[in-house]
């Protein structure tokens, strides 16, 4: 049993059938990739899970709970976090205030009106974002404003606001998209040590075989909305059925 | 040293800067106050609030004309306008009670809250010791009630709603512009010689304090005299087009239209209600006519050729033949090159009469002025005879019916009066139904000490 | 005490300081002086610039940390004021119950109001809030003040009436007070050519002045502010961050509902009179332009704004021909007549062109509002002792 | 019947003034990103033109009659226009009657100049600001402009006839039996509102101009990256929505007599319209001027405000509301515009 379970999803746009039975389970302390060409439905997929799309069959289970039509932050306070394909941060406040949200989220839950105590009175959130920003090696820029650094800067931030909140899984939306290679690197190399530290689970939504090979421990891949393999990366590399899709759509 | 007095009220205003000239600045303590403002220096200062901006600033700007004018009178400048046929003869040409008359001018928006604001500002800051001007009736009522609660006299400007003198009326306060009555005590009588005792009225009515009170009046007295009234609608204060209302007096049977609008709601609803030809309409076998029950100069200017044969009622006109008509006019029209509108009429006969009164009375004092108001009964200020009330201090005067030119020569000479109304016709008891009945009641003059 | 740090205790104590003194520092001018027209120092004027202040503090919270823009603000005045009269018309004229009751009904209007309008963001929130205030706006001037149900008296106002019941009134005084103590209790102090006037009512609006401010600093210091700035900034991220952010930015809408039913209620209980336009659009638009004009998000930038759009409304709009002739006078006639001419236009009656000009020379020329202003002036006189002192402000947002 | 058919035609017509407004104020926000508070006060301006065209054309020689007096009983200052010195009495009439009409041809270049200034002097350093500052400069700017034409033209509202010939009604309902007597000049409106929406969707839909415009509206950066000048296009675009409004203007003019205060009048009601239509759709605020036009005209009926007393006052509010609270981005609109 894994920690997140998809089961006999399908899901219809008019007459596309964007995801056909699609059955997937993401063990837990892992890294597991869901790749495809374009058009296979990953995004379609991410949008089940994360309850921005309701599929028209099947289930979407956490911990044995559905995610089905849950709002944005009670799938957050379930313990999923989301990394976006372009870093959403906020981007007005600073790189500290940033992290200190997620903590303050974890604490407090979906809403608590916390109108009157000082936000520097709250030592256990600020000792918890200061310890998050030394791990994520950002404690020199807590008072920049998010909105001035650099891209890969503001992908480390997100992540580090992810990762505040103790996750049990987290998800990845094209993690390196639009990134120049070594920033890519960075992105893969900091993935890695907070799987190391951390033995977090990690659902990663990617179309770049590089990231994929380099991360992941399991890898499914999605053509025309059904997963046609789902197995450890090596054995991906020579599949025949993963070739053809790829060639099929367009060659990455 | 200073003293803390609670006292009923300190609203003051300094007098000469007594320890200006020594070197160390000196402390002391307030003299006490008569009343409020009492001028100590050789100036008395009185507050002219009027609309400066919004939909009514033109009218504003004309009553401001007026009121500086009664100044240069007051003060002994200029012609002395009506100063020479005033029959009360207490006015020098030395400002008041010797004093030299001094104004400050304020900007009411014709909004309550504003009005107030600019009204308090004139009493505390700059120690005025009347309020004069204005040019709506929700003003007017609000601003009189600042006035009796600071202890200051009020006159009111352009007010027309019954209530202002009716359940609204206060003791500092005081209307010389007739009201809605008044409108319709004078109308009728014309009505029903042009138009007849069998006719079916349609009403357009503004949806707000002003316009229910006059229609009611309208109504009132139209009925009494044999008229039906078909329907009644209310508009929307923020109407611009009226078409939505004028199609259905096509279909309703009616033959008259009565227009309770002002302003621009009347510049609009009577060009709307001319487009559908309305005029030129036969229903009944009798000619459509339409009826403005207020008329005032500006809304016949913004009216233009609209206003040809409507009839309608006016505090006064400047066509009127009078003595002290004929002095205002030509002490006006020297001096600014137009005639006089009928608020302009009002606000500088109201100058002239605070200050009448004060001479009389010997003081500022408010509840000494109004004693001097009331049941005051003179002429020589352009209205003919008139005559102030003691008991709800309404002025009685004659009351003009107007009818649009049909060939005007100059832009001045759009309306032509049809009647002149006198004054015991349109009186009314007191304690009349529409004025508030028997509960209303003036209260005690408050001079604020 | 104040758990306040050491720069934001400085700015409270600032603001107390600055009100407390303002019957002098509005009054720099000696009263017989050409300049006295420019003095502000009046009861009815400092009334006005605490209450507004109040009022802006207050929509501060909702627009400057949220970001959604309301409309219809002085809707929630407009009922403040209503109950505190009818309070008055019921009760008696003491101002304590009245200002209560207006701060709950604000509250609870705004509770209703809010609920409905959050549904959108955007300017579709905007025009809902402002389709709510218009219709409360129509409602109040006409359709409630007819005679058989007149909630509101329409034009005129409500006001308190001789014949109203005031059950606890027994021989208590006949204005607003305080236990006893009129609101318009006036103590003029003469120093020299100064007459500096100390009014109650004006010391009870400033009592909640400092309030309304501590609280609103309070709130931009808390974790719940923080959270606002987080909705204004990227509400998606927000909301995968497991906040709710509709019962935040609810809160918001109340707490500044309720500082525009306590502006409203103050308005009142300084002048016991109601006016339907206090809701108007354009009353909740001056509101809205206070906030920008001083600067959103900060935390003076409303009682800036307020202060400098009420000193026009009622000092340049005094300013008439002969007041201006007097000032040019000492010149030969020529030249005072000329310079008279040309100031003309944005005095008086044209008051407003001068408003509208600012407007756009504020905005045009200071985007962050007239505390950006005072910021470069500061960090200007400090650079000339020591360079790198603009660098501060940029790293504390909401100051 | 008659009286339902009659509502319709009010509808249409107040439906009209919207559209037009809503349509320039949509094309500014969707081409530029601009919120424009001063939008309204375009529309009073056009109304302005046509006030000062009538004068001009009635700028006069003055002759003193000593036969007549003027009120203080001086001899006379006859005055005759210009326009009838030169052209003889009966022309030069007729040129003044057709003020209005003639005014259309000032009012374009002066509304496409008034548009260009605006756009380049002011609006075009706001397109990065926030919205917030957007409303607070062209309020602003709204206030301004509205105090100039009050310093020239005064508070009180100016009657600007339309030519005696499109003057009176017309019984469109002749040939049905019905009698739909309708003022002609309410017809001319509503024809020319058709002809000018016609004409713009023509010139988006049909022009190139049109379409790099539209891409604009869409996707701003894409379209920039595909190195065309958008900037230039979109100053042009707005000079053509100031004149939309302006044109409105002019030939409202005859309708309602025109006052300064007009623009801060139709301002709220437009944003309304726009908002209910969609923010950022051209169709959409054609289609909810029309429709609160025309429910406006129902609901001060007779029958409706004794239903609901009161409706007529709030009808347009609470239409917005409802449309809005069902359709989150109002009758047209699309997503992520404005939302932030």
């Amino acid at each position: 049993m894994g920690i997140l379970e998809i089961k006999d999803v399908n899901k219809r746009f008019g007459g596309l059938q964007a995801l056909s039975n699609v059955n997937l389970s993401v063990k837990e302390g892992t890294i597991h990739a869901i790749i495809g060409p374009n058009g296979a439905g990953k995004s379609t997929l991410l949008n089940c899970l994360i309850g921005k799309l309701i599929p028209d069959t099947g289930t979407v289970t956490f911990e044995g709970q559905s995610v089905l039509g849950r709002k944005p932050h009670e799938i957050n306070q379930m313990g999923i976090s989301r990394v976006f394909q372009t870093p959403e941060i906020f981007t007005d406040l600073t790189v500290f205030e940033n992290v200190m949200i997620p903590c303050l989220a974890k604490r407090d839950g979906a809403f608590q009106l916390n109108a009157f105590k000082p936000v520097l009175g709250e030592t256990d959130i600020i000792e918890k974002a200061e310890q998050m920003l030394i791990d994520l090696k950002m404690i020199d820029k807590r008072h920049e404003i998010a909105s001035s650094m650099s891209r890969g800067d503001k992908r480390r931030l997100e992540m580090a606001m992810c990762l505040a909140q103790d996750p049990k899984l987290l998800l990845l939306d094209e993690p390196t998209a639009g990134m120049a290679r070594a920033d890519t690197n960075n992105t893969i190399e900091l993935l890695k040590e907070i799987q190391e530290k951390r033995g977090l689970t990690m659902a990663i939504i990617e179309h770049d075989m590089h990231v994929v090979f380099s991360l992941a421990e399991r890898i499914t891949v999605l053509a025309q909305g059904t997963p046609i393999v789902e197995d450890a990366p090596e054995n991906i590399k020579g599949n025949k059925k993963v070739q053809e899709a790829y060639l099929g759509g367009a060659h990455e | 040293m200073s003293k803390l007095i609670f006292n009923r009220r300190g609203l003051i205003k300094s007098t000469a800067a007594v320890g200006a000239g020594l070197a160390m600045p000196t402390i002391f303590s307030r003299n006490a106050w008569a009343y409020t403002n009492e001028p100590k220096g050789d100036t008395v200062t009185l507050g002219f609030n009027v609309p400066q901006t919004g939909p009514y600033a033109d009218e504003g700007a004309d009553e401001l004309l007026a009121q500086k004018l009664a100044v240069e009178h007051l003060n002994g400048e200029g012609d002395g306008g009506c100063l020479n046929t005033f029959t009360s003869k207490a006015l020098k040409g030395n400002g008041i009670l010797g004093k030299k008359v001094a104004y400050v001018t304020g900007d009411t928006q014709t909004k309550s809250d504003a009005a107030r604001a600019s009204a308090k500002s004139m009493i505390e800051k700059d120690g005025a010791v009347m309020i004069n001007g204005g040019s709506s009736s929700g003003v007017a009522v609000a601003v009189q009630g600042l006035c009796q609660e600071a202890g200051v006299i009020f006159m009111a400007g352009l007010t027309h709603a019954n209530d202002t003198t009716g359940k609204d009326r206060k003791a500092n306060g005081f209307r010389h512009f007739f009201n809605a009555y008044m409108s319709a005590a004078a109308l009728a009588p014309v009505l029903e010689k042009e138009m007849g005792s069998d006719r079916r009225a349609y009403h357009l009515t503004a949806d707000y304090n002003w316009g229910w009170t006059q229609q009611e009046s309208i109504a009132a007295s139209t009925e009494a005299m044999g008229w039906e009234t078909v329907n009644n609608v209310l508009t929307p204060l923020a109407s611009t087009d009226f078409s939505s209302y004028i199609t259905p007096v096509l279909n309703s049977g009616a033959d008259v239209l009565v227009l309770n609008h002002y302003g621009g709601n009347m510049v609009n609803s009577l060009s709307n209600a001319i487009q559908f030809d309305l005029l030129n309409k036969q229903v009944n076998g009798k000619d459509f006519k339409i009826v403005v029950p207020l008329y005032s100069e500006l809304m016949a200017a913004g009216a233009g050729d609209n206003i040809k044969g409507v009839l309608g009622s006016m505090n006064y006109n400047w066509q009127l033949d009078n003595e002290g008509s004929k002095q205002f006019v030509k002490s006006f029209g020297e001096k600014y090159g137009k005639p006089p509108s009928n608020s302009a009429q009002t606000c500088y006969a109201q100058v002239l009469l605070y200050a009448d009164a004060c001479e009389r009375a010997g003081t500022f004092n408010p509840c000494g002025v109004v004693e001097a108001l009331e049941g005051f009964d003179f002429d020589g200020l352009g209205n003919g005879k008139t005559s102030y009330r003691k008991e709800d201090h309404q002025c009685f005067k004659d009351v003009l019916v107007v009818r649009g030119a049909e060939n005007p020569t100059t832009a001045y000479d759009t309306l032509e009066i049809v009647e002149i109304t006198p004054t015991e016709q349109v009186t009314y008891a007191p304690d009349h139904p529409l004025f508030g009945g028997p509960e209303a009641t003036l209260g005690t003059c408050n001079s604020g000490a | 005490m104040l758990k306040l740090d050491k720069k934001d205790t400085t700015l409270f104590l600032v603001v107390i300081a600055m009100t407390l003194l303002a019957p002098f520092i509005m009054n720099p001018f000696p009263t017989d002086s050409g300049l006295a027209q420019f003095n502000a120092g009046y009861p009815d004027l400092m009334q006005r610039f605490a209450i507004f202040g109040i009022f802006a503090i207050g929509f501060n919270i909702l627009f400057g940390l949220t970001g959604y823009l309301s409309f219809g603000h002085a809707a929630f005045l407009g009922v403040g004021s209503y109950a505190a009269v009818w309070m008055f018309k019921l009760l008696s004229f003491n101002i304590l119950p009245a200002i209560f009751l207006a701060v709950l009904v604000a509250a609870i209007f705004s509770l209703a109001i809010g609920f409905v309008c959050l549904r959108r963001s955007g300017i579709y929130f905007s025009i809902l809030t402002l389709a709510f205030a218009q219709m409360s706006f129509a409602m109040a001037y006409s359709v409630l003040s007819n005679p058989s149900f007149n909630l509101t008296n329409g034009e005129t106002g409500l006001q308190v009436y001789a014949d109203d019941p005031q059950i606890l009134k027994g021989s208590g005084p006949d204005a607003t007070h305080l236990f006893g103590l009129e609101m318009r209790n006036t103590f003029t102090l003469d120093v020299g050519a100064w007459a500096f006037q100390f009014n109650l009512g004006f010391y009870i609006c400033a009592m909640f002045l400092i309030l309304a401010f501590y609280i609103s600093l309070r709130i931009f210091r808390s974790p719940f502010g923080l959270i606002l700035r987080a909705i204004k900034t990227n509400q998606t991220r927000l909301n995968f961050t497991g906040t709710n952010s509709r019962p935040y930015t609810l809160a918001a809408f109340v707490i500044s509902g309720m500082y525009a039913g306590l502006a409203g209620g103050l308005m009142a209980a300084m002048d016991p009179l109601a006016g339907a336009e206090r809701m108007q659009w354009t009353a909740s638009g001056e509101v809205v332009l206070m906030t920008i004009l001083g600067g959103a998000g900060t935390l003076l930038g409303p009682i800036l704004g307020a202060g400098f759009i009420k000193y026009f409304e009622n000092i340049f709009s005094k300013i008439n021909d002969s007041v201006l002739q007097s000032w040019f006078s000492f010149m030969p006639d020529g030249l005072s007549d000329f310079f008279v001419s040309i100031v003309h236009p944005f005095v008086g009656k044209g008051w407003h062109l001068t408003l509208g000009l600012l407007f756009m020379l504020v905005v045009t020329f200071l985007p962050g509002g007239l505390v950006e202003g005072g910021q470069k002036i500061w960090s200007r006189l400090r650079n000339k002792d020591k360079d790198g002192g603009a660098k501060s402000t940029a790293t504390t947002p909401a100051e | 019947m008659d009286a339902f058919i009659l509502q319709i035609l009010n509808g249409l017509d107040k439906g009209s003034a919207y559209a037009l407004i809503a349509l320039g104020l949509t094309l500014i926000f969707g081409t530029l990103g601009v919120v424009n508070f001063a939008h309204g006060a375009l529309f009073m301006i056009g109304a302005f033109v046509a006030v000062t065209m009538q004068k001009v054309l009635n700028l006069s020689t003055e002759l003193v009659d000593p036969t007549k007096k003027d009120f203080l009983g001086n001899p006379l200052m006859v005055k005759t226009p210009y326009v009838e010195n030169w052209f003889g009495e009966s022309a030069g009439q007729f040129i003044i009657n057709w003020s209005v009409p003639l005014s259309i041809l000032a009012a374009i270049p002066i509304m496409l100049a008034i548009g260009f200034i605006m756009e380049r002097g002011l609006i075009r350093h706001f397109y990065k600001r926030p919205h917030a500052d957007q409303i607070l400069v062209t309020f602003g700017l709204a206030i301004v402009l509205q105090e100039i034409v009050k310093a020239f033209f005064g508070a009180n509202p100016i009657q600007t006839p339309a030519p005696d010939a499109l003057n009176g009604v017309v019984n469109m309902g002749a040939w049905l039996n019905m009698s739909l007597s309708y003022p002609l000049w309410r017809i001319v409106y509503f024809c020319f509102a058709a002809i000018i929406i016609f004409g713009v969707f023509a010139f988006l839909q049909f022009t190139t101009f049109g379409m790099v415009v539209r891409a604009g509206m869409a996707d701003r950066e894409t379209v920039g990256l595909l190195g065309i000048n958008i900037d230039k296009r979109f100053t042009i675009m707005f000079a053509i929505a100031a004149s939309v409004a302006g044109l409105a203007g002019v030939m409202y003019a005859p309708i309602n007599p025109p006052n300064y205060h007009w623009g801060m009048d139709f301002l709220v009601l437009s944003f309304v319209v726009v908002v209910v239509g969609g923010m950022g759709s051209l169709p959409g605020a054609v289609l909810a001027g029309f429709l609160l036009g025309i429910l406006e005209s129902f609901a001060s009926t007779t029958w409706a405000t004794t239903t609901i007393p009161g409706i007529n006052q709030i009808i347009i509010y609470l239409v917005a509301i409802i449309i809005l609270l069902t359709r989150p981005r109002g009758l047209m609109g699309r997503k992520g515009v404005m939302e932030e």
